[in-house]
């Protein structure tokens, strides 16, 4: 029992960020219609941005935050602009292909600027607290509130101000939204802002535990099983499939794999690979995940 | 479809679908045959080296020839390729090392493998389209991926050895002689693929990709359609694994990486998609500027810059692929076959060229 | 005052829909284009409000000009900053928007403070939109939503509008009723209307002028008047023969096919 | 219309820039020749330096190995640069030449690897060393085939055995484990069976750990293997993990992972309030781990080959003068110690072999035959133990380990080198019909 609830807690704790994440991931496919596959990269960056402000620029942690939105936020902008612009009215695979060439660029100019060390990230305390029966590190109580305050913040953006509508109207119907002279080119470049410097806070909370490593930008290819069972044009759907992806992936090594284990397969491992079966499930149920639209085509 | 030449008529049906129309087409195919034979033989490319640089670009176009078919034409787009391919290979090491099954025996056997494996991801991923479908695929490699790595039989992360392929008490041994082998499978397999997109099947997977539902209401239905595209492409990549692994004599889970499966597409878009030429013009062109990159030109930046050696050569690789790949889907979405169709157009309408 | 000069458009580097027209839009006015389906008139307004170059179209040829300003040229939300609104066929709203987040998208290229009186006043217009402020666009009923679009349209204080068949699909009290606000808007806002529509009728009753195309050419022109009692017209697009009797469609049909503009 | 030119001209100019770049790599060959035409105008001249000595060898500069294969590539640098400075490798003629390394960045991919081989082989390349077992099994067969010695850095004891042209001079995984059990028994003083967790990368390199036959060996052991545990090479939390770990009552705990995944089990083994005896083999690097998670690594044991850390050996020493001298701090970090050694090794084989084979007959097998099966009792002056490779010598490479503990922000030598224990069953084979096979190469 005392498991369980500790692995709940974690998964819970876990999954906000993942669900901040995929939450960048989402914006840009409601707004713009293409999958941003680079969203890994974009995490991965944000960490290293910030590894920068603290060890190199010696700035406070706030100020180290700052820096960070914002380096991030205009390397969204020239991302939207140099890449995704001239992707308009391109096929399917031109677009997944573009951000999946851009999330290899990233990386290597990642590596170019950082080198591929593992650097510590160390920007919380180090204390723990038990809480309703459970262990929970300073680090991610951290992670969890500043996820649950941009998340909460962002949909203030979305629901309130102009921006927001703006972002909403050219989700549903971008002709329309231009038709009401709103600059959908505009629209696509704020949504790579939010997605990377939301990106980015992902990254901090993530590296703050465990480094940062080129190989941070394996955590953003968790937020694909989010989005696919939260649905891909969601934002509730990104948070709570955040949430389920975080708790699955603790059930998952604390109940299946000692199950998996004695079925064969070495020492279980299900952590990443459960969350996709979970999503292939959905998907065969749900095909458009938990909270996804279904986009009514016509011929 | 301005892919005759000029001046020349087809009389009849069976000539309008007959892959090879004319005598000049038939000589310069005999031609090309003959120059694949005697390249590791003679002339600049017959070192191990670059016998070893075709094989695997010969490999490539076989694996990239399927997701053709399953991407370019019927316009399902698949990240799974690689790890078709690696199910393709461990049939292949397993069947080969453990049951002692002969080449001729493995290699059918390891694309019907990869079929079988294919068909049951297909299931889920033919009810889904677009970006679901992408991630469903992507669901699929690390699914084939983990099971690998985890399945004792399977030789876990530890691999497995294979011997050379031998077909009766040929053995091929040196790299010539595989190559010989490899490119006749690869021959075999574009000239089978070609026949799919010609005949009734290929027209229903553009009518698909262009538009599933209007396809649907014209009697094809999507639901067969897709399944059959992705076992035709998972039995491409099945092919394409063992024969990697008869060349690599080891399978390992770690040879079928995400990047590989990020590299068939890549080299699809370079080629053209829906081009069974471009297939190949992709594969020869991306392995060709990867091979230069990685092998050539990264450990001399390395070397001229001795304190960043580590950061240039690794970041330049993948900002070359970024590079070529970027430049592609915006300048020219319709790739290298797109130019080599106006090349031979050009050529063909000289001295009247206005046609493009 | 919009003026389209010659105007030529491609669709997708080979389609050729417009084939060089030319009309004018005089200020305080509304003009209709009458024609089939298939004749370009949903493209003419596109190319006039720019949004156009999201389908691979191009203007290939001659110009448009507003208040003498060359706008074939500009990005579409340059073209409604200058008071030219588009409001696209079939009721385009953003369905997921409330009515009121809706009529607030229409205000996004403006920077002063009225939007709130601007609100009103399309309430006060279209008195039904008042009590469903809250509710989620997509589900109104089809005549709330076309005025919905049209009172978007009016948020962004256009001097043209650009209507693109107001009355599809609805039935034909409804369709009416929005016309009649359509006139209304001209009179007491003094807003200029290109209006597209397939009810020729009820169009000529409220236009001032019209034009006839045909497979992207225009093909007779005339004051409302005129088209009204122009035989051909009637014909065609009233559907009815000089008895005032509708004639079958195949009779039509063969008419049509033997004589040309 | 003009547009489309553009573009298409605009494109070319791209690719066709592309296309430049073989031109640049092979501008950078044309500096090679005109060095080696200098070279061999001075060959003439008596200033004694002959064509360059080539050794390759492959690095992951990408991928989860990045760091560490970075301080290898430095290591490998620092030592033949230290072997030029003082005159190159002399021939049986008593002509000095230089050694060079050819080298590239695999990025992990089993392709390059092949590809670079061939190349180093065409390109007269005398030794070949891979850092990881996937590339090296694809590499194995040919290398055999031709006699080529190909070193494998790191590996586990499945993918080397038998070895024909093979090597690994460092222990295998499974054995280090092994060793560790051992170790830990040594001090074991209560009446219950021992109860081992193990936490394994998921990858080929962390489950190598769990492997039946070394799970087999430890049982053999009377020690029982209570958990069984994967994790990410990048893990966001571990909790799950070491409940397991702490629920089944373990004892002791060994961990197959590198750096970054070891300062998140530190963490939440802290969080987690669990305080038993871990250790890891020689990728996790102590040294990085007190970089990452200074304030919960206490007391991790590192299982290694070779090291830093205060020890006044010659070759330690050595180690630091060179970092001081190339890299202007010694920076003392484990991997670069494991490099040194490796390439130390490398090219005393081609050193070796250019005692006995004059310059111009020197080629990969005479390397293997004269130089590999020659070295025996190897020093590295305290670096590793003594290594021995081939036939004559009962074991190939070395097998000790050393292990070292975090204590507070300082990492310390907390024994000396422990042999490791032959944990493979069948490891007889080699020693009989594996042994038989050598002999038949180097009799040809």
């Amino acid at each position: 029992m005392d498991m369980f609830i500790q692995l709940l807690i974690s998964g819970v704790l876990v999954g906000t960020v993942y669900g901040l994440i995929a939450l960048g991931f989402v914006l840009v496919y409601k707004s713009s219609g293409i999958l941003n596959l680079a969203q890994g990269e974009l995490v991965m960056l944000g960490a290293y941005i910030c590894y920068t402000g603290i060890n190199v620029l010696h700035l406070n942690i706030a100020l180290a935050f700052l820096f960070t939105f914002a380096v991030s936020g205009v390397m969204g902008i020239v991302i939207s602009r140099v890449a995704i612009r001239p992707l308009v009215g391109q096929p399917l695979l031109s677009v997944i292909m573009m951000t999946i060439v851009l999330s290899i660029g990233l990386r290597g100019i990642a590596i170019l600027a950082w080198g591929a060390e593992t650097e510590g990230l160390s920007i919380f305390g180090h204390s723990y607290y038990h809480i309703a029966g459970a262990v929970v590190s300073e680090q991610s109580i951290w992670a969890f509130a500043l996820s649950v305050l941009a998340v909460v913040a962002f949909a203030l953006y979305f629901q309130k101000t102009k921006g927001g509508r703006a972002m909403r109207a050219v989700a549903e119907d971008q002709q329309a939204a231009q038709s009401v002279g709103i600059k959908i080119i505009n629209v696509f470049d704020h949504s790579w802002l939010i997605a990377a410097v939301v990106g980015a806070l992902g990254g901090i909370l993530l590296a703050s535990g465990s480094g940062v490593s080129i190989e941070l930008s394996h955590l953003g290819l968790k937020v694909l099983p989010v989005v696919l069972i939260g649905g891909l044009d969601s934002i509730q759907g990104a948070i709570i499939g955040g949430v389920i992806v975080g708790i699955a992936e603790n059930m998952a090594v604390g109940y299946l794999d000692p199950v998996v284990s004695d079925w064969g397969l070495v020492g279980g491992g299900l952590r990443n690979v459960f969350p996709y079966i979970l999503a292939l499930f959905i998907l065969v149920v749900r095909p458009h995940g938990l909270f996804g639209q279904k986009r009514i085509e016509r011929i | 479809m301005f892919n005759k030449p000029a001046g020349t008529f087809n009389a009849s049906y069976t000539k309008d679908e007959a892959i090879v129309r004319t005598r000049t087409q038939w000589g310069l195919l005999i031609i090309l045959v003959g120059i694949l034979a005697v390249v590791p033989y003679y002339g600049p490319l017959a070192s191990d080296y670059w016998i070893n640089f075709l094989i695997y670009v010969a490999i490539t176009v076989i694996s990239v020839q399927g997701l053709n078919i399953l991407t370019g034409y019927c316009g399902q787009i698949s990240l799974g390729q690689a790890a078709f391919m690696a199910v393709g290979a461990y049939t292949t090491a397993i069947l080969s090392s453990k049951a002692g099954w002969p080449f001729l025996a493995c290699l059918p056997m390891a694309g019907l493998m990869a079929t079988a494996v294919g068909f049951i991801f297909a299931i889920p991923a033919v009810r889904v389209k677009g970006f679901y479908l992408a991630i469903t695929t992507l669901a699929a490699h690390f699914v084939i991926i983990y099971l690998i790595i985890s399945l004792e039989f399977t030789g876990g992360s530890i691999g497995i050895y294979i011997e050379r392929p031998r077909i009766g008490s040929i053995i091929f041994d040196s790299p010539q002689s595989f190559y010989m082998l490899v490119i006749g499978v690869t021959i075999v397999m574009t000239v089978f693929a070609k026949n799919i997109v010609r005949t009734k099947v290929g027209w229903a997977f553009i009518a698909i990709r262009d538009n599933d539902l209007a396809a649907k209401v014209m009697g094809v239905n999507p639901f067969t359609y897709k399944l059959l595209a992705f076992s035709i492409s998972a039995f491409y990549a099945g092919i394409a694994g063992s024969l990697l692994v008869y060349h690599l004599q080891f399978a390992h889970p770690e040879h079928y990486g995400l990047t590989q499966a990020i590299w068939l597409l890549g080299i699809l878009i370079v080629g053209g998609m829906g081009s069974i030429n471009g297939a190949i013009f992709g594969s020869i062109f991306v392995r060709l500027i990867d091979e230069i990159t990685n092998i050539h030109i990264s450990p001399a930046l390395g070397n001229l810059f001795p304190s960043l050696a580590g950061q240039m050569s690794a970041a330049l690789g993948l900002l070359v692929f970024t590079a070529i790949v970027g430049i592609f889907i915006i300048y020219e979405p319709r790739g290298l076959s797109h130019r080599w169709q106006l090349l031979k157009a050009s050529y063909r309408l000289w001295p009247f060229s206005y046609w493009t | 005052m919009l003026t389209v000069n010659g105007v030529e458009v491609i669709y997708s580097k080979v389609i050729l829909v417009i084939k060089g027209i030319s009309f004018e839009v005089p200020d305080r006015q509304i003009v209709c284009l009458l024609g089939a389906n298939g004749a370009g008139k949903t493209t003419i307004l596109k190319a006039i409000s720019g949004l156009l170059k999201a389908e691979l179209g191009v203007i290939t040829d001659g110009h448009i000009n507003w208040d003498n300003r060359r706008i074939d040229r500009m990005r579409p939300e340059e073209i409604v900053g200058l008071g030219v609104v588009q409001v696209l066929e079939g009721r385009r709203l953003f369905r997921h928007l409330t009515t009121e987040d809706n009529l607030k998208t229409g205000a996004h290229i403006r920077k002063d403070h009225a939007v709130k009186r601007d609100i009103d006043m399309v309430y006060e217009l279209f008195p039904r939109l008042n009590d469903l402020k809250k509710r989620t666009s997509g589900y109104l009923s089809g005549g709330e939503q076309q005025m919905l679009v049209i009172g978007r349209a009016l948020m962004a204080k256009p001097q043209l509008i650009l209507l693109d068949e107001p009355s599809l699909g609805l039935a034909p009290m409804l369709a009416d009723e929005i016309l009649k606000k359509v006139k209304m808007i001209q009179t007491e806002e003094g807003t200029s209307f290109l209006l597209v529509e397939q009810n020729a009728k009820a169009t000529l009753e409220i236009a001032d002028y019209g034009y006839i195309m045909e497979t992207g050419r225009i093909v007779f022109e005339g004051s409302a008047e005129q088209l009204i009692n122009n035989e051909d017209i009637k014909e065609f697009y009233i559907g009815l023969s000089e008895l005032g009797q509708r004639k079958s469609y195949r009779e039509v049909k063969h008419y049509r096919r033997r004589k040309r503009w | 219309m003009n547009i489309s030119i553009k573009r298409a001209m605009l494109l070319f100019v791209l690719l066709g820039s592309l296309l430049l770049l073989p031109a640049i790599g092979a501008c950078g060959d044309d500096d090679e020749t005109a060095q080696e035409e200098t070279a061999q105008e001075e060959d003439q001249t008596p200033t004694d330096l002959g064509k360059p000595v080539k050794i390759s060898q492959t690095f992951a500069l990408t991928g989860p190995y990045a760091s560490q294969h970075k301080e290898i590539f430095e290591a490998y640098e620092d030592y033949i640069k230290f072997i030029n400075d003082n005159g190159g490798l002399k021939d049986t003629n008593g002509i000095s030449h230089p050694l060079e390394m050819l080298w590239v960045d695999d990025k992990m991919e089993v392709t390059t690897e092949l590809s670079f081989f061939e190349k180093a082989k065409a390109d007269g390349s005398l030794i070949h060393g891979s850092l990881y077992s996937s590339a090296y099994g694809a590499l194995l067969p040919k290398a055999e085939k031709e006699k080529i010695p190909l070193f494998c850095f790191s590996s586990s004891n499945m993918v080397i055995d038998p070895q024909r042209t093979g090597y690994s001079m460092f222990p295998y995984y499974e054995d280090v484990l092994g060793a560790y059990v051992d170790w830990f028994l040594q001090t074991w003083d209560k009446p219950s069976q021992p109860k081992l967790a193990i936490i394994a990368l998921d990858n080929a390199y962390g489950k190598s750990a769990l492997g039946s036959e070394i799970l087999d060996f430890i049982e053999s052991r009377g020690v029982d293997v209570v958990a069984k545990e994967v994790v990410d090479a990048v893990p966001v939390d571990t909790t799950a993990n070491l409940i397991k770990i702490q629920n089944a009552d373990a004892d002791f705990i060994y961990a197959q992972v590198i750096a970054p995944t070891a300062a998140v089990i530190a963490r939440d083994m802290q969080k987690l309030d669990i305080e038993l005896t871990i250790a890891s083999p020689a990728p996790m690097g102590p040294s990085a781990l007190l970089d990452m998670a200074p304030e919960a690594c206490d007391g991790w044991i590192g299982m290694l080959w070779a090291g830093f850390y205060a020890d006044d050996d010659r070759g330690v020493k050595f180690m630091r003068d060179l970092q001081t001298e190339y890299r202007g701090s010694p920076m003392e970090t484990d991997q670069y110690a494991l490099g040194i050694a490796s390439v130390m090794t490398m090219v005393e084989a081609v050193r070796l072999a250019m005692e006995e084979v004059p310059f111009d007959e020197l080629s990969p097998e005479k390397v293997w035959q004269f130089g590999i099966n020659r070295i025996e009792n190897f020093d590295t002056e305290g670096i590793l133990p003594p290594i021995n490779l081939g036939v004559e010598h009962g074991y190939y490479g070395q097998n000790h380990v050393r292990p070292v503990q975090i204590q507070g922000t300082q990492i310390k030598w907390i024994d000396d080198f422990i042999k490791c224990p032959d944990t493979m069953a069948y490891k007889e084979y080699y020693q009989t019909e594996g042994k038989a096979i050598a002999e038949e190469l180097a009799g040809e």
